[in-house]
């Protein structure tokens, strides 16, 4: 059964590879220069995790694997999965405007964001809260923009974790600079005080021309910055062949820094690669790509209609390589973890989807004022000529009694 | 004479135009299967196929880019810029090679390309969701710039926007994407982009385009209610602007106010203010009163009907304007 | 005081905000060993070294965005687009970053950044050499656009830029930049984001900014020789606008002005001819008269004289305004 | 002594070749992927003809060299140098505002332009004067926009031949949609009828977004496109290693389609590859991109002082390698051309001098109305208003005699 189960499992693995151009053309070895030094990236696709829980360890990306990681990492990606469901359903019950939900995706995220050390630094693309949870961002204030009350909740300088970027492309320049900010203050090279950025954009974002520059810069400056693609095969209705005739990664090459295409549904891979990736980037061989090969199980977003582009088999082929099972069956094949434990996170995580519940609910709407806050960091007369203006005429209304709108 | 939604009509203008031309082609993200985020191309790519409705790479400049070497080889693109904040990619195009090229050519190329924007706010969306970035277009000299407030427009003017040998960015009122009006859907003809007179009246003029019509409209409404009569004037084309109709009106009115929803400054208000001021100087008893968006980024969304001109902004400034 | 050029006063203001704050990073295309093509930065790397004064590789919005991620981090990048024209490909960055993250992130991140942009015509060069964006910025909420017109503004306001906490787009007149001038250069202190009066007068008020400021200082003497006063203002801060000395003076004189080298439609012009209607209008004893580039692409050289506001078009406007 | 100078000159090849950073890694052999079909592009710099005149024949690109051929492009060559030369003279004299000189491009100008077929379209950067002269855009045309009278003189539609772009970056992308309506038009495949488009970028131009996305979208449309990059070693001040770490070429790779670095100096090679490049356009197989390793001579533009960052040995290294030259030598020391040949092109072109320089000198300013023309095609009364208050207003200057300017 569990050797069929894997054959079968191998199949759709397949199967899902070739429903999905990144692998128009399968991934071969090739030579990229990094900095002066040459690396050699991985034949193929980097698996530690196998789909049916089997762990194979990689010999360029080693990882001390032990039962408390393993916990750890199921912990983080059950939890972010369950306050994600949970966002979903808080829209369709109107007290969301929209949810951009991240399953499929909490292996390529929880693996990122486990990698990341306090001082290192992350530009998020709207997805990633996974990553969000992993630099102690409190899910619920990746609730305010998706109410419409602000359009950042979190202190970005403090989390080293910027607020969610949704020009597609932006966020990759912001993080080069920042990058190169870490290098010029002499935070490169050494081992204790180290600090990398790592940036996040889909693998619809590849097209933009902001993330082009990006790397160009980086490799020009030899920016300590981790581009991780999370290539989860659809910008909204668009096929990644639509993007690429080949395998992402291999735009890496091409600036002369390594690129990586990694298992994105496997948490331990991710965390490897990503690891290694950053100490790359804080030895001084920045910059790296890596491409972690994932899919976005639900739709785009919750004003997304995936049935419009995309048949269901390809998504139930997918579901047999989900990120968490696989380490489920490893916790638990394996005698690592038992039922106490599972239902342990499995409590835990209905609290944090109560407690983000809510909170949500209960989130006060801003005064009006705040449309004026923090446009500009010095005084500006002309605005507060216009606030006053507001102020007066919302004056008006409340001696008036009510407010009438459209 | 048939009701349907601006939605509606935008997508039936698409169709009937790539009918009469096969040289008409659509080209944005996610144009095909999905028919755009909101549907306005709906079916077109099963019905015309995927040469002529294209789903692009994501990236603004390159599709605008590209459908400039589709019009100088004699295709007519229209092109969907999936939201107002997502054109910024592809300014530079716009302003450095589909507004000048037929000026640096001599004529020897025509642009006639068509860049349709959803442009505003009050969906409740997030940040670069809602905004209304007109202003910069009809400050680049060589393009055309129009807006649509309802179904008979939204056809009317569409249709012409991809007859026109000029290039035109063509602003669509996502929040009246499902409001229904009546549409001569026979065919198209005559001069569109030209201001309308929405309702006559004698107090007061009251110009403005785009989602704001039917604030305005409703506005207009209540005053008479009061016993005051506003006059409604839709400018339809952006740029240039028609003005004479509204110098004409507030020759007899005296009193003009204009409404949009974009930030104030340096704006096309600032505009239709400065021109009718030269224009109609002595028959103003009042400057030219503006109700726009403040000079802030676009707020969180719960915020939005703080910051949107709404019918109680519009009746306050005409009562400004009337008592100045 | 010193005398030295406009070119030179920047060069200085670089180097001393430079010495002053070690956070202080030029960027842009050229502006290393070249020193700009403007020698703007002239020998600024051989001082400060290769971490301070940084060749870029060519991509506006490259510049721009890792500019805003240098800000993020604690630096205060001053970066430098080679001529007006080859902004907008960084256009995107501007308006969705720049303008915004102060706003979006509730002011966590400030962006003290500075866009140097060498702006204006009147040099002979070929296309894209000799255009002045400025409105477009205006039109941004969330940033500040300032120009300079002389050697000691020049001086004092880049200084101010570069301290001040928020992204400044700031405007240099390239046909002026060799142009000289007495400059105050021991050390900056004060408010220099002011409207500045230049010559005070009775008979009309003159607004302008930047490299038209010479054009309407010589109409003023020209004008003078005939008998007529005219008060010129130079706005220096473009965004916000800072109206009240131009509202005070309108008040004197009775007519307005404005001279600006844009297109007129939807710009500078427009706005402060509407807010200085709407704030001085008994005072107005004929609408504000605009002196502006014409509403079509920036001619070939040869034509920029026709092009240009010069004397004579800001005298025969004057005349316009005291004849309504 | 040739066998001297031939070893000479390799040294300096490669002193030439490592003072550019194209070669920070020499290029290998690597694989891309035109299409479903596999290519393989050459080892290393595609050179035919040496820089001492030997004919080498490449395996790849085959070539005819008929002496007529020689002849012609030596004719090209020494045609377009001399009237590049006037250019800058011109401008020194005041006649023109600026010249933007192709000094030591006129190998991988001319090998481009004469391997277009005349239904061929190209979009031209500003520094193409070798490629108009191939579409038969006389030169005198060329002299417009310099001299401040228009912004593109010649028919663009006519001569198959862009006007000139300023802007870095904005043609490649018209350039691919102008093929992806050749291609949507049915003009690729068929042998006869067939016509493909290439575009000129220069080396700091691959930085840009732009020049990016143009090579997303043409892989993505398979758009019969030639992407050709004149490597010339300098953006202005900046040497190429500003831009890349690795050769440009391989940017074609990382997209799909073959890459080819051909020796831009050598006009043979540029024909041959450029050949190659435009009939696999034709026959389907776009996009292709091509690298011509070639060097600035001259000033970036006649506003222009290398001396501030560019020491005269690269130049002189260079000079080596000049275009004609080897061409001379190799018509001349295989007798396919005597001195009766030789003096003929140098009279013509001195003629040709001539007659650009006179007419220069005699192009007449456009009225002031141009001004407003072609801004719309269709009519604009706010447009026609503006003219008539210019006329206007000039008309009261015509009457009271003089117009004073600032
Ligand atoms: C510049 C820009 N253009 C268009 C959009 C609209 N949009 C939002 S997400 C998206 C698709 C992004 O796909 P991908 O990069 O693969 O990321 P994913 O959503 O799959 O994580 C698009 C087109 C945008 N946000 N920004
Ligand atoms: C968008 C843009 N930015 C800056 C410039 C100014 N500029 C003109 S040419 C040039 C260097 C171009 O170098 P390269 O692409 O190698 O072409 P080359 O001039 O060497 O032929 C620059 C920066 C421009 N024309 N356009
Ligand atoms: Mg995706
Ligand atoms: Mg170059």
């Amino acid at each position: 059964m569990p050797a069929e189960q894997s054959e079968s499992a191998k199949n759709v693995r397949a199967a899902a590879a070739r429903g999905t151009a990144g692998t128009s053309a399968l991934p071969e070895p090739h030579e990229v220069i990094a900095g002066l030094r040459a690396t050699v990236t991985a034949p193929g696709l980097v698996t530690i995790l196998s789909p049916e829980g089997e762990l194979l360890d990689h010999p360029d990306y080693p990882l001390e694997v032990t039962p408390e990681l393993v916990q750890g990492l199921y912990r983080d990606m059950v939890l972010v999965r369950r306050f994600d469901r949970e966002g979903n359903a808080l829209q369709r019950q109107g007290q969301l405007g929209l949810w951009v939900p991240l399953l499929g995706q909490e292996g390529a995220q929880i693996g990122a964001g486990r990698a990341m050390r306090p001082l290192d630094m992350a530009f998020p693309s709207y997805r990633e809260h996974g990553v969000a949870w992993c630099r102690g961002v409190d899910p619920t204030d990746i609730l305010g923009m998706f109410r419409g009350i602000d359009h950042g909740s979190w202190n970005p300088r403090k989390a080293r974790f910027h607020n969610y970027c949704i020009v597609i492309g932006n966020q990759v320049l912001n993080a080069v600079g920042y990058a190169m900010g870490q290098r010029f203050d002499g935070m490169v090279g050494d081992e204790q005080t180290a600090e990398a950025t790592i940036c996040f954009f889909g693998d619809g974002a590849t097209s933009q021309g902001d993330v082009h520059e990006g790397m160009v810069f980086g490799a020009a400056f030899n920016a300590p910055v981790v581009y991780y693609c999370q290539n989860n095969q659809w910008a909204i209705s668009e096929p990644v062949e639509k993007q690429s005739r080949v395998p992402l990664y291999r735009r890496a090459g091409s600036y002369g820094f390594p690129g990586i295409r990694v298992d994105g549904n496997d948490v331990l891979a991710c965390l490897a690669v990503t690891r290694w990736a950053l100490d790359e980037c804080r030895t001084g061989n920045g910059p790296v790509m890596i491409e972690a090969f994932t899919y976005r199980m639900d739709a785009h977003t919750t004003s997304d209609d995936p049935n419009r582009y995309r048949n269901s088999d390809e998504t139930e082929a997918w579901k047999l390589l989900d990120p968490i099972e696989r380490v489920k069956a490893y916790l638990a094949r394996n005698g690592l973890a038992d039922a106490a434990f599972f239902d342990g996170v499995q409590a835990e995580a209905d609290e944090l989807a109560a407690r983000f519940r809510q909170t949500c609910i209960d989130l006060p709407t801003p005064e009006p004022g705040r449309m004026f806050s923090h446009v500009f960091a010095e005084p500006n007369p002309q605005l507060d000529a216009q606030r006053a203006e507001m102020d007066r005429y919302l004056a008006g209304f409340a001696d008036s009694g009510t407010v009438t709108h459209r | 004479m048939t009701m349907m939604t601006v939605a509606k009509a935008l997508n039936l203008a698409l169709r009937q135009s790539m009918e009469d031309d096969a040289k008409v082609l659509i080209m944005g993200e996610d144009v095909g299967k999905l028919g755009g985020v909101f549907r306005i191309t709906d079916g077109l790519q099963k019905d015309f196929g995927e040469h002529r409705v294209m789903d692009t790479p994501l990236a603004e400049s390159g599709i605008v880019g590209t459908a400039v070497g589709l019009a100088m080889r004699g295709y007519r693109p229209v092109v969907e810029i999936q939201f107002d904040g997502f054109v910024f990619p592809g300014f530079d195009q716009i302003v450095s090679q589909v507004a000048k090229i037929s000026f640096r050519s001599q004529g020897a190329w025509k642009v006639p390309l068509v860049i349709r924007i959803p442009f505003g706010g009050g969906i409740g969306a997030v940040e670069h969701h809602s905004e209304s970035p007109e202003s910069f277009f009809c400050h680049i000299a060589g393009i055309r710039v129009v807006a649509c407030s309802n179904p008979s427009d939204a056809y009317h003017l569409l249709r012409q926007a991809i007859t026109s040998d000029d290039p035109v960015v063509f602003f669509e009122p996502k929040r009246r994407y499902w409001e229904k009006g009546e549409v001569e859907s026979a065919s198209h003809q005559g001069d569109y982009f030209t201001t309308r007179l929405r309702r006559p009246g004698t107090d007061c003029t009251v110009v403005t385009y785009g989602p704001s019509v039917a604030v305005v409209l409703a506005a207009a409404d209540a005053a008479a209610a009061e016993g005051r009569s506003l006059e409604v004037l839709d400018l339809r084309s952006l740029s240039p602007l028609d003005l004479n109709p509204v110098v004409e009106s507030v020759r007899r009115t005296g009193h003009l106010v204009v409404v949009s929803e974009a930030p104030r400054e340096s704006s096309i208000t600032s505009e239709v203010a400065a021109r009718v001021t030269e224009e109609a100087f002595y028959s103003l008893q009042a400057p030219v009163i503006r109700v726009a968006g403040y000079d802030t980024p676009y707020p969180p969304s719960r915020l939005e009907e703080e910051y949107l001109p709404n019918l109680d902004r519009v009746l306050e400034a005409v009562d400004r304007s009337m008592r100045y």
